[in-house]
């Protein structure tokens, strides 16, 4: 095997991430290595800054009607791929057409759904070509809603939005997404090489229209199996950025320059089954909401958790205010073990007498390990109730959570688009996310309402409205913490930002200083 | 001998069909599904998996699957859209079987001079120090020696590379965990088959003839103490060669344990099965080899090679 | 053996050595997580990851548990496993080389064929399925481990069996009248039961081994119970900043290895010793 | 010590050797001796009376074991070393030899290690030494392995590589004990042959004194150590001065006459063509013979001759592919006996070491047996074991011991107690005291003889031994390559054999006496060279002893001879056809045709 050129001149940099199998094309099951690979390699439409101004990338400008169901965007004319072609409109139908074939597998298409018809030709009912979705010119792009989406411009820097070339981005499995010569890149960087379970390189892409600010000549990903190995890649000096390492290594790099703690816009909760007795009733979900510790949870499984009692994660801002959305209300709840044990008793289950052992479902990862065998502890503790803990591999879990065949089970969000609705959609009657049995009409209706609403104030009270009802009184969840990602990025590197909607790091206008 | 081969192998195919058959319906008892991950519905699960032909019925799936087998087509990988479960094989094992011939033949050689050092050294001290520490190295787990070794000689000296196989030296410390086990146990043996070697009559005999110590060892004692090393040696390569997931986790190698591992957590069924079959192979064949490779040796093996069980 | 003596003597001492520590081990197995001050499950983030003391001999893990406890726990977990999949897997394994060897003919065709195949596959692959397909614990791992566990014990009782079967005293006890079930079991068996001792003892620390590196892989022992193996696994990601915490159940997983090793090779020695004789 | 006149120029001097193992048994207690050159000096003595011991420490290889305590070894003056001066051959020629190194490589060593010269010459030297220790077509055997040649073949490469060390004195620890009577009178001649054309000296060791008696000049004997008497074999031998000596000769040269219960009349088994032939085509075939009630009757034969599958066949051990055994009459069912006529026949076996079970105290492999008997009572099963021990010479404390605390005479009688105690009709003794010390060779026939008496036993007495079956039997068999080629009484078979092979077996075996030891003969074929009896195996017609006979026909190559009866007299030979000796009349007395 030859190693991945590291060395050498000094802009470029070696990058830690995840190893995951699965596609880098747009269109296809798209892995953690779509994600690193796009936001260098491929540009969205359009995105927001870290405060929440519109960024243009591939577009130059955008209009929407009134109402907020046709959107057109005006494409960049000087932008091209890397291999010097244009990048038309049809290179972005091209993602959108092949999205909406199941078969392509890809996990975003129902974020197509807002588009006219997208639903019923993702399941067969319709013909492709009456997709809401023209292209009246090579560099105009039209979207027509089915209903009005506020929201919309948050989605288009997700997967199914983003280019592929349309000579070569054929199918899924033809494998050209990660073929160097097949896979063009309308980004600041292209795909140079690429070695699977390994490596692959991306290099400065000269034809970009913004080639002036990228400073970086290279970019390396090696796949890593943990975080663990990460550390001691970035320790022995064969990285230069690792991100998302254990919360250890805050401890070990306290004070030092290369320590770079971000915020993850996700929330780690848990599911109720409401089909199962005694959770149907809200007097024991909340007994036990209101009877876990979770300041004591976070100082157990690591530096890197802070506790939340919302849904919506808790450093998700609100572009209108520039503030963090769960701020804008007051807290759900407030932890109080004494009202729990009033509420168990209330329920039926004074000390947590007759109480039935509840299994908790959780993947085998450390920290829901470890989440687990606390709360497990608190709740024995506080109410006298036994969890029974039901250890899972992740993909077993899945399964787990699909077939509802659990009493409470682990559940982690990470924001797919900046906006509170990727978090309030899960709970919906239809929300395939909602696992729980849920269905709950005036929730849906307030979720609903907010969908269509311009107004940024009173969307944002609707919204509100909507999670201080599914968590603050019917008690559906166990929001548990917020975290922190923890990187370590060499000093010498400057110029990485944070892609608000994901916290995760953009490294396109980096540069590493002399 | 080749009578023999030949039987062997055929055993080798009927086990590799038994492992097949069972490992196929086996992994369909886990539960999840290749297709199903955090953010995909039901009914997506449902299509693809029609379109990879899993909603047939199982026996139908199986007749398929085996028909593929047997015309060498392990089949496409579900995780990895558009790469065959064979490419995949082709990329991982080269990296694995570096590592595991590497690892063999710095424990055979260790483990030989180390046993051999043993026997022939008259100072006592000696021998006790190289029983502890092949004491020692039998007795830590490979997971610690290959983290205690990273963390000392590449976290913490940055002597050699944490991750990656990407340059000679990134070799030695996976190589230098896989080893230790296997040369603690090869200088065991061999020094244990020496001794007895050492004490049987021919020795006599040719001390008799006037030969020296040291030519007795090398030229007639060694190979006879060989024989049992080598009855332990082949399985071990077989071990190695089909992958240590610890070792290759810990070092970041992309190896068939790792894979394996991998192709098991996303239920990518093809995959499983296509490595398990390969591994069998691996195994049934490097056994062979180590049999055959004995009756080389062995004369008395080699000359009537009839009745030969396993 | 010239020096005989005094090299008997050494591994008597040796010997003595690896069994007082395994007795100790598991005295403190069984003793510690009952009569210890502190309970192996219980938390308190108030004493998170402290460090060794009079107090806490091991420290605290980041749950607030005391260590000490938890790694007899943990040791006495690993000593289970071990010995109850080699007992099953001893006793699969003389039942199946016993008839495969007295029987002959089909049934040892059979039981060997068998042998093969489950020999050739990699036995991690079973062991990582049936944790998967039964929910990690004790007894899926043990199962795992049965899986291809008894057929190194098989084929030596199969080898010592078919020695043995023709040896002169076989041959009188036929003649003698003696039932083939009596011959089996009160004269061939008792005499293949050295070499499956030591196949027996060895067994012990292969399966404590494989556990530690399950639980490593985390299709081991659901927690919050705990082998040694997980917990050296849940010390692993604060190793850098707590060593102690991972350092002080792999000592004690390594002292009991090396015991329970050292105790096999004595016994395979005797053994070798006796038969030279 | 008498009569040697003691030359100035000893090849090898010893003087008050004292050597102890580290065990703490002083094994050899002040021994002195030399050998003079050119002389073949014998060392006889019973097994444990530290004959090994002392030659291991001439040679100088005692390594760890064992220390010289004191005294002074030479050889020609100077230090004795292994592959130069000296050269020691052993019992046991297979695990002599490397057995993955070919033999011709194992010579060559040996010869390169002596002087320096090219790995070819060497091959060269090696072929030659083969050729002189009579082995045929020596460039073929250079490349094989040592498992691929006959015991004889081996002792002989053994021997080569000896001789290759080209040393002043070569040292035979017991050379010929692990052969065959036949393949032993080869190798003593051969030895003779050598010392004489290469002029080294041979210091021969054995506790067979019908070898030391046909081979050496001089000769010591040791007892316990020491050597109680030492001087020229024939002075030796008539006049034995020392009381150990008297014994071994008397236990040596014994004669018993049995004389027991004998009923001519009274058949206890028949065995009718029993034929067992094993995969390897080797076996038994068409075997006839009777026994009757309270006979002993003998079966001889080499190694690999088919005895103990006859035994085995008899006792139910194997099945055989054909012929009937009848016992007292009654056709035994080949595919099984019952439990009663299993009983009848018990066997004593060869290895008192393997016949017991190692784990069974002597009181329990007693009891085992009563039990499957069906003796319910545990005390009068406990009885009985103990009267049985006593009945063979043991105590009754001996009955709680395990096997390993027996030395092997104990275990003999153990073994001989075990076969007895469910009173059998008929005992085969297979080769039970071939492994023993003359001595104890005595103790147990005594003890066998008297319990034959007593109880009015028949037994079947396998042995390769000639003369041991002559002292006891009254009819005997003398089997070769599966067949039975000779039967009759045992006065008329010894005394005047009829086929060519019970001559030889006859001729082949020495006696504890000089004058008769020294005539032993080897196999000589027609032509009157010497023949290879070690060189079976090759599929041939005919009559397989054709090729070691000195009196083969043209048709004892191409067709099988019959077996041809007269009276109690059977021989399997063409010299008794009618083709041969003419059509005979109804009177006609058959003789020794050779
Ligand atoms: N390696 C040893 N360690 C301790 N004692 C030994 C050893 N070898 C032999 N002996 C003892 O030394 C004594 C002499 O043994 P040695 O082998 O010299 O007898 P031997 O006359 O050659 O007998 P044999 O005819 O059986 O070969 C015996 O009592 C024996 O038990
Ligand atoms: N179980 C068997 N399978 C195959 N061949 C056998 C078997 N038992 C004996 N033989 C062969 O049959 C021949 C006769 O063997 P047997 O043991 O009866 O000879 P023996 O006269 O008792 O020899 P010895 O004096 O060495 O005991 C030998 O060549 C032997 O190799
Ligand atoms: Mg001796
Ligand atoms: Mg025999």
């Amino acid at each position: 095997t030859q190693a991945p050129e590291t060395d050498g001149a000094d802009s470029r940099i070696t990058v830690a991430i995840n190893s995951d199998t699965g596609s880098m094309d747009p269109a296809g099951s798209i892995a953690l290595t779509y994600l690193a690979y796009s936001v260098s390699a491929l540009d969205e439409l359009l995105t927001y800054d870290e405060n929440g101004e519109i960024e243009y990338r591939a577009a130059e400008s955008f209009e929407v009607n009134e109402a907020y169901t046709e959107w057109t965007f005006h494409l960049r004319e000087d932008a091209l791929w890397s291999d010097g072609s244009e990048v038309t409109a049809a290179d972005f139908l091209n993602t959108i057409t092949r999205a909406l074939d199941p078969a392509s597998g890809s996990g975003y298409a129902v974020y197509l759904f807002p588009i006219e018809n997208a639903e019923e030709i993702y399941n067969g009912e319709a013909q492709m070509d009456s997709l809401g979705v023209d292209t009246p010119d090579e560099h105009t792009l039209v979207f027509h809603l089915e209903k009005p989406c506020v929201y919309f411009l948050d989605l288009l820097r997700l997967p199914v939005y983003t280019p592929s070339c349309e000579k070569y981005a054929d199918a899924v499995d033809s494998g050209w997404a990660t073929d160097p010569e097949r896979s063009l890149a309308n980004g600041p960087f292209y795909l140079a090489e690429y070695v699977p379970d390994q490596y692959f390189v991306l290099k400065k892409n000269e034809n970009y229209w913004n080639e002036d600010a990228v400073k970086l000549d290279q970019i390396t990903y090696r796949f890593f199996d943990d975080t663990q190995s990460m550390a001691n890649a970035y320790e022995a000096g064969e990285v230069d950025v690792a991100t998302s390492l254990p919360s250890t290594v805050m401890q070990l790099y306290e004070g030092k320059e290369d320590l770079m703690v971000t915020d993850q816009i996700a929330t780690r909760y848990i599911y109720f089954n409401l089909n199962v007795e005694p959770l149907d009733d809200v007097r024991v979900r909340r007994a036990i909401n209101l009877a876990l510790n979770r300041e004591e949870l976070c100082q157990i499984v690591g530096a890197d958790t802070e506790p939340t009692y919302n849904l919506v994660a808790k450093y998700m801002k609100d572009r209108s205010t520039g503030e963090y959305f769960v701020d804008g209300a007051p807290q759900p709840f407030e932890e109080n073990a004494e009202l729990a044990r009033e509420l168990l008793a209330e329920a039926g289950y004074p000390d947590g007498e007759g109480f039935p052992v509840l299994t908790y479902s959780y993947p085998t990862l450390e920290m829901d390990s470890d989440t687990a065998q606390v709360i497990k502890e608190q709740l024995k503790e506080t109410l006298n109730i036994d969890i029974e803990l039901r250890a899972q591999e992740l993909q077993a879990n899945y399964s787990t959570r699909y077939a509802g065949d659990f009493d409470m089970c682990r559940m982690n969000w990470t924001a797919d688009f900046a906006d509170p609705y990727t978090y309030l959609s899960m709970l919906l009657s239809n929300s395939t996310y909602n696992c729980s049995g849920i269905n709950d009409p005036e929730y849906d209706s307030l979720v609903e309402q907010s969908d269509s609403q311009t107004d940024p104030v009173k969307r944002s009270e609707l919204l509100h409205a909507a999670e201080q009802r599914a968590v603050g009184e019917e008690f559906y969840i166990i929001p548990l913490y917020a975290m922190k990602s923890v990187n370590l990025v060499n000093p010498d590197i400057t110029g990485i930002r944070q892609i608000p909607a994901s916290g995760a790091l953009e490294y396109r206008y980096a540069e590493k200083g002399q | 001998m080749l009578r023999y081969a030949v039987k062997r192998i055929m055993t080798g195919i009927l086990s590799l069909f038994v492992l097949a058959t069972v490992t196929f319906f086996l992994v369909r008892l886990i539960p999840g599904s290749p297709f199903m991950s955090g953010g995909v519905s039901q009914s997506v699960v449902e299509a693809i998996e029609e379109e990879y032909g899993l909603n047939e019925p199982l026996p139908v799936q199986y007749l398929s699957y085996m028909a593929g087998l047997l015309q060498g087509d392990l089949g496409i990988s579900y995780q990895d859209p558009g790469t065959s479960v064979t490419e995949i094989i082709a990329r991982a094992w080269p990296l694995t079987a570096s590592l595991g011939t590497a690892a063999l033949i710095v424990s055979l050689l260790a483990g030989t001079g180390l046993g051999i050092l043993k026997v022939m050294s008259r100072k006592k001290a000696v021998g006790h120090m190289i029983s502890a520490a092949g004491m020692a190295a039998a007795g830590i787990p490979g997971f610690a020696a290959a983290i205690l070794l990273l963390l000392v000689f590449s976290v913490k000296l940055k002597l050699f590379p944490a991750s990656g196989l990407y340059t000679l030296s990134s070799y030695v410390l996976p190589v230098i965990s896989l080893s230790l086990y296997p040369t603690a146990v090869i200088t065991r043996m061999m020094a244990n088959a020496l001794a007895a070697e050492m004490g049987k009559e021919y020795v006599l005999f040719a001390r008799a003839k006037g030969l020296g110590r040291g030519r007795i060892v090398l030229t007639h004692a060694l190979k006879n103490a060989f024989l049992p090393v080598l009855s332990y040696a082949g399985p071990a390569f077989a071990y190695l060669l089909t992958g240590s997931f610890v070792v290759e986790s810990i070092f970041t190698i992309p190896g068939l344990g790792r894979e394996f591992v991998d192709s098991i957590s996303s239920r990518d069924y093809t995959l499983i099965l296509g490595l398990t079959v390969f591994m069998g192979t691996v195994v049934i064949l490097v056994n062979l080899a180590a049999d055959l490779l004995a009756a080389c040796l062995d004369p008395r093996i080699r000359r009537n090679f009839a009745g030969r069980e396993g | 053996m010239g020096n005989t003596k005094g090299h008997l003597a050494g591994r008597n001492r040796y010997g003595a050595v690896c069994c007082a520590v395994l007795a100790v081990w598991i005295i403190l197995a069984v003793c510690v997580p009952v009569f210890g001050p502190y309970s192996w499950s219980e938390q308190n983030a108030r004493i998170q990851n402290l460090g060794p003391s009079f107090s806490h001999l091991f420290g605290t893990d980041r749950f607030g548990r005391d260590i000490f406890t938890r790694v007899w726990y943990g040791a006495g977990i690993s000593l289970l496993v071990g010995m109850a999949s080699a007992l099953i897997n001893g006793c699969i394994g003389v039942a199946v080389g016993a008839v495969s060897g007295y029987a002959g003919r089909a049934a040892d065709m059979i039981l060997m064929r068998a042998a093969d195949i489950i020999a050739s596959i990699p036995s991690m692959l079973y062991v990582i399925l049936i944790t998967l397909v039964m929910g990690a614990g004790v007894f899926s791992i043990i199962l795992g481990l049965c899986v291809a566990g008894w057929i190194d014990m098989a084929r030596i009782v199969r080898g010592e069996i078919i020695r043995l079967k023709n040896s002169d005293f076989a041959l009188a006890a036929r003649m003698e009248g003696i039932p083939s079930m009596r011959i089996l079991f009160r004269h061939l068996l008792p005499n293949a039961a050295g070499p499956a001792a030591v196949n027996l003892i060895f067994l012990i620390p292969q399966a404590v081994f494989t556990e530690a590196f399950l639980s490593f892989l985390g299709v081991g022992i659901a927690a919050p119970a705990a082998s040694l193996g997980t917990i050296i696994q849940e010390a692993r990601s604060q190793m850098i900043v707590y060593p102690y915490q991972m350092i002080c159940p792999l000592v004690v997983l390594c002292v009991m290895l090396l015991a329970l090793n050292g105790i096999g090779t004595l016994v395979e020695e005797r053994i070798a010793g006796v038969r030279c004789e | 010590m008498k009569g040697f006149n003691r030359q100035k120029e000893h090849v090898l001097d010893v003087q008050n050797l004292v050597v102890s193992y580290h065990s703490g048994i002083t094994a050899v207690r002040g021994i002195s001796f030399f050998v003079n050159p050119g002389e073949i000096v014998g060392i006889a003595g019973e097994s444990g009376s530290g004959k090994s011991t002392a030659m291991l420490a001439v040679m100088g290889l005692l390594d760890g074991k064992g220390k010289v305590l004191s005294g002074e070894i030479a050889v020609r003056g100077c230090r004795p070393v292994p592959g130069q001066n000296t050269a020691m051959i052993f019992q046991d020629s297979l695990n002599c030899l490397n057995p993955t190194l070919t033999v011709g490589r194992q010579i060559a060593e040996t010869v390169r290690n002596r002087r320096k010269c090219s790995r070819k010459e060497a091959y060269a030297r090696a072929e030659e030494l083969l050729d002189l220790v009579g082995i045929r077509s020596p460039k073929m055997r250079m490349k094989q392995y040592p498992f691929e040649l006959s015991g004889g073949m081996r002792q002989r490469t053994v021997i080569a590589a000896a001789l290759a060390c080209e040393p002043d004195l070569i040292i035979a620890d017991e050379p010929t004990t692990a052969l065959d009577a036949a393949v032993q009178a080869q190798i003593l001649l051969l030895l003779k042959r050598l010392v004489k054309e290469t002029g080294t000296s041979l210091l021969f060791v054995s506790h067979d004194l019908g070898a030391v008696a046909a081979l050496c000049g001089r000769v010591y004997i040791m007892y316990q150590g020491e050597i109680v008497e030492g001087g020229i074999t024939e002075e030796v031998f008539r006049n034995p001065s020392a009381a150990y000596t008297r014994q071994l000769l008397k236990d040596a040269g014994a004669k018993t006459v049995p004389s027991g219960p004998a009923d001519p009349d009274q058949v206890l088994l028949r065995a009718e063509g029993l034929t067992k032939v094993f995969d390897t085509r080797e076996g038994i075939e068409e075997i006839s013979f009777a026994i009757r009630r309270g006979e002993i009757f003998g079966l001889v034969g080499e190694s690999g001759s088919g005895k103990t599958t006859l035994a085995r066949l008899l006792c139910g051990i194997l099945t055989p592919d054909r012929g009937e055994i009848f016992l007292d009459g009654e056709l035994l069912n080949p595919r099984g006996r019952r439990k009663e006529q299993l009983k009848k026949i018990q066997m004593v076996f060869q290895d008192p070491y393997g016949s017991l079970n190692p784990r069974l105290t002597a009181g329990q492999a007693l009891e085992e047996a009563l039990k499957a008997a069906g003796v319910r009572d545990r005390f009068s099963r406990r009885e009985k074991a103990e009267e049985m021990l006593c009945l063979t010479g043991l105590s009754r404390e001996d009955a709680r011991r395990f096997p390993s605390e027996f030395s092997g005479g104990q275990r003999q009688r153990i073994g001989i107690a075990r076969a007895l105690i469910l009173e059998p009709e008929l005992l085969i003794c297979d080769e039970a005291l071939s492994s023993l010390d003359v001595s104890v060779q005595e103790q147990i026939l005594g003890l066998l003889l008297d319990i034959w008496k007593n109880k009015g036993l028949s037994c079947l007495f396998i042995s390769h031994d000639m003369h041991m079956v002559r002292r006891i039997s009254t009819g005997i068999g003398v089997m070769y390559r599966g067949w039975m080629v000779e039967k009759g009484s045992t006065g008329k078979v010894c005394s005047d054999p009829w086929h060519p092979y019970t001559k030889q077996l006859l001729d082949a075996v020495p006696e504890a006496d000089p004058v008769k030891a020294r005539r032993i003969k080897a196999p000589v074929s027609a032509e009157g060279t010497e023949v290879f009896p070690d060189d079976q195996g090759k599929e041939q017609s005919g009559c397989p002893f054709v090729s070691r006979c000195g009196y083969a026909l043209d048709c004892c190559r191409t067709g099988v001879p019959g077996i041809y009866r007269f009276g109690d007299r059977e021989v399997r030979c063409f010299l008794y056809s009618e083709e041969y000796s003419g059509k005979r009349g109804s009177g006609y007395r058959m003789t020794s045709q050779i």
